[in-house]
């Protein structure tokens, strides 16, 4: 099952970092709300920490639909979603290989979010820095793993990136304001003392839409049209 | 092979409805009992209030070809459907008696990822069944579907018949023993036509039981032994395609 | 349907009651005053929106497992009623915190879980009215109503963990409430109750009706 | 009587009764044409 998962995102991210819609649309859509939000104050004055990590996982929010959306319509161009559900390919394992794929390339784009947010918001990391790597895993990991479960809600539908994101933009809600909260602090430099409490947040984000998601995935990605 | 059991002789396993429960198909998975590859029994289907399908029993066996013929929207992609798990019946149960690795589908849909060439779309395939084909055997099947010279070009360039043909190819490499077909030959040019009406021998020479929907009905009856005739959602005719008469017939 | 007609001057009768509770029974609280009143009709709107959103899980999963028609139609229903409950209930709450506290918006934790529902089921009625084919709709909204609803719990406490930063003024208004009061609010929960049921189950059967005009369209043939 | 308290009241009761009215009327609306569409398929059955 992992295996084939594994072979999953492996093809998705050879198709979408060669060449793919989505990795190059998240990041120039990221950039440019970074850039559009560094205007939101008088040049002079400095973003606080909160803004700038409000600013960070907006950016992300956007790019996890942009890619989430790009990785599922791969499927729908040759028709491959029907190879897939023929072949003994568990629907699971296709959710936890998109999953895998959207999680990388939304590292990929944050790669580039954050010189953005150094350079347009200026900041730079005065607190830890392993505690800013934890949290974007830990972030990324619940936002990949509902994206992956929500991709395959709106495929085959007219305007379904803005129909995502209406759908996944609430529900989001709490594991992004955990990852505002612990970058704020690693911006600003004093942590905020109830980090530990976002961080069980963020943890218990990850465990339930991974099981939501793992379990739901089949009655959503389905032959039907 | 000649099939001397009809579907009614057959044990029959517990009815059970798959109306509810898990979107699981049905798979029996422990060898074949005689040579039934597939049953279908009393399946019926809805799209939310309109009723396609009622009260449907077919089976397919070993190394026949079973040629589901009707007109428009009568219904044959949708039961192809849902004899290969893609769909799920809304009445009735069907009973595949072939593990998942051993079924394939071809479809109007070629299967392929345009950017990706011939040889990565067959490896990336060969893997969903959890198959690892050598260099050797990859070009075997292209050649054996007269792709070789173009393994490396990604499939996007390839015309329509090329594409069906990797499609093919990629149906060999699976080795199944019971195949899906819906509407194959449609765009193909002749000598690729060709080329797929001498592999489905092939596969049904192999022990395939081979379930073909199809809209050329004058030129793909001589290659079935079995016709099923469907008609306002229903079974017209269910039996061998010597004695069916395409009379009346306007696909 | 006629049991409607009954459940609609059943809920008329208790809302009236309802009314004059709030307006001769219950006294007047001594620092907020009138304004304090909104109070007994905002927290019922906020507990029937979310026990609408919980109607909608179970139906969700109903659906989920048997596929029938009737849980997808009870679900559209229920989720109707609670976006409208939850819609109102913010209206009633940000009217209430503007008089007594001069603020629109208190990052209450309840207030702010009823408006993040609030968005999650708009767009959960949004891809109810998307042109999907009937099955699949169904299908898509049943996985998103359970979805929407495991969320609540995490929203619920993120936004209480989020407010500790900005003491929020609102006085959670269960603390110190007169024995009067509190039957106020008992017997408000009540008449609104009525009058939920009578809403879910007035969209219900207008849903089974417009599918079986569907089916009757379709050539009236009966299925298997 | 506090303008916010009636603007509150108002408010919800309107919207309220306003989407009662809406579920009657389509309540209404589709029972005439469930009947037309019985008549319709007795009539074509006879």
């Amino acid at each position: 099952m992992l295996r084939r998962a594994a072979a999953i995102a492996g093809k998705d991210l050879r198709l979408s970092v060669g060449g793919g819609q989505g990795l190059v649309q998240a990041m120039l859509l990221g950039l440019l709300l970074i850039f559009l939000f560094s205007l939101s104050r008088p040049t002079g004055e400095l973003v606080s920490g909160q803004a700038a990590a409000a600013i960070f996982w907006l950016a992300s929010a956007f790019g996890l639909v942009l890619v989430f959306n790009d990785l599922f319509s791969l499927e729908e161009v040759g028709g491959c979603r029907l190879g897939l559900l023929s072949s003994p390919v568990p629907e699971h394992s296709v959710w936890l290989g998109k999953g895998l794929a959207g999680f990388l390339l939304l590292v990929l784009s944050q790669m580039v979010f954050l010189p953005a947010a150094a350079v347009f918001l200026g900041q730079d990391i005065r607190g830890s820095v392993p505690t800013l790597v934890l949290a974007l895993i830990g972030v990324d990991w619940g936002l990949a793993a509902l994206g992956a479960l929500l991709g395959a809600l709106a495929q085959g539908q007219a305007a379904r990136e803005s129909l995502f994101s209406v759908i996944l933009f609430p529900l989001l809600l709490p594991v992004l304001l955990g990852g505002i909260r612990i970058f704020a602090g690693v911006f600003s430099g004093e942590p905020a003392p109830d980090e530990a409490l976002w961080a069980a947040i963020i943890v218990a984000f990850d465990a339930v839409f991974s099981a939501a998601g793992a379990f739901l995935f089949p009655f959503l990605y389905t032959g039907e049209e | 092979m000649t099939s001397s059991a009809s579907a009614h002789e057959m044990d029959r396993p517990p009815r059970k409805t798959s109306g509810g429960g898990e979107p699981v198909r049905t798979h029996m998975g422990d060898g074949e009992r005689g040579d039934v590859r597939v049953e279908v029994r009393g399946v019926g289907k809805f799209f939310g209030s309109k009723l396609v399908l009622r009260g449907v029993d077919c089976a397919a066996l070993a190394g026949e070809a079973l040629l589901v013929v009707g007109g428009n929207g009568a219904g044959k992609t949708t039961l192809l459907k849902i004899m290969a798990g893609l769909a799920r019946p809304s009445a009735g149960v069907v009973d595949v008696r072939v593990p998942p690795e051993a079924c394939a589908y071809l479809g109007h849909a070629t299967f392929q990822y345009p950017r990706l060439s011939a040889v990565a779309n067959l490896t990336f395939w060969a893997r969903m069944y959890g198959l690892a084909p050598s260099r050797a055997e990859l070009e075997a099947v292209l050649e054996r579907v007269g792709l070789a010279r173009v393994a490396g070009e990604p499939a996007g360039t390839f015309s329509r018949g090329m594409a069906q043909r990797l499609n093919l190819a990629r149906v060999f490499l699976i080795g199944p023993r019971l195949v899906f077909l819906d509407e194959p030959g449609t765009g193909l040019d002749p000598a690729s036509q060709e080329l797929l009406r001498r592999e489905i021998n092939g596969l049904k020479a192999s022990g395939a039981a081979v379930v073909w929907v199809s809209h050329h009905l004058s030129a793909d009856l001589p290659f079935a032994e079995k016709v099923l005739h469907l008609r306002d959602a229903g079974v017209a005719y269910f039996g061998p395609a010597a004695e069916f008469d395409a009379g009346g017939l306007t696909c | 349907m006629p049991n409607i007609k009954i459940l609609s001057i059943l809920s008329l009768a208790a809302l009236a009651v309802g009314q004059w509770f709030i307006w001769s029974y219950a006294p007047l609280e001594e620092t907020m005053g009138v304004v304090q009143k909104i109070f007994y009709i905002h927290m019922p709107l906020a507990w029937w929106a979310l026990v609408s959103f919980f109607v909608v899980f179970v139906a969700s999963i109903r659906h989920l497992m048997k596929r029938d028609a009737g849980s997808d139609i009870l679900a559209g229903a229920a989720a109707e009623v609670g976006v409208l409950m939850s819609g109102l209930a913010l209206v009633s709450g940000s009217i209430w915190g503007r008089a007594a506290w001069n603020v629109w918006w208190t990052w209450d934790p309840r207030l702010t879980t009823t408006l993040i529902m609030w968005f999650v089921y708009a767009g959960y009625l949004v891809l109810r009215g998307s042109g999907m084919g009937g099955e699949r709709r169904a299908l898509v909204c049943a996985v998103l109503g359970v979805v929407a609803f495991l969320d609540v719990p995490l929203v619920f406490y993120s936004a209480r963990i989020w407010r500790s930063v900005h003491p929020a003024v609102l006085a959670s208004q269960g603390g110190g409430l007169e024995p009067e009061m509190w039957r106020t609010v008992l017997v408000n929960l009540g008449a609104f109750g009525v009058l939920w049921l009578t809403l879910v189950l007035g969209r219900f059967g207008l849903g089974r009706a417009e599918e079986r005009a569907r089916a009757l369209l379709l050539g009236g043939r009966e299925g298997a | 009587m506090n303008g916010y308290v009636v603007a509150a009241n108002a408010a919800v009761w309107i919207a309220l009764g306003a989407y009662a009215a809406y579920l009657a009327l389509r309540g209404q609306g589709i029972a005439k044409r469930l009947q037309q569409l019985e008549m319709l398929r007795d009539s074509k059955d006879k």
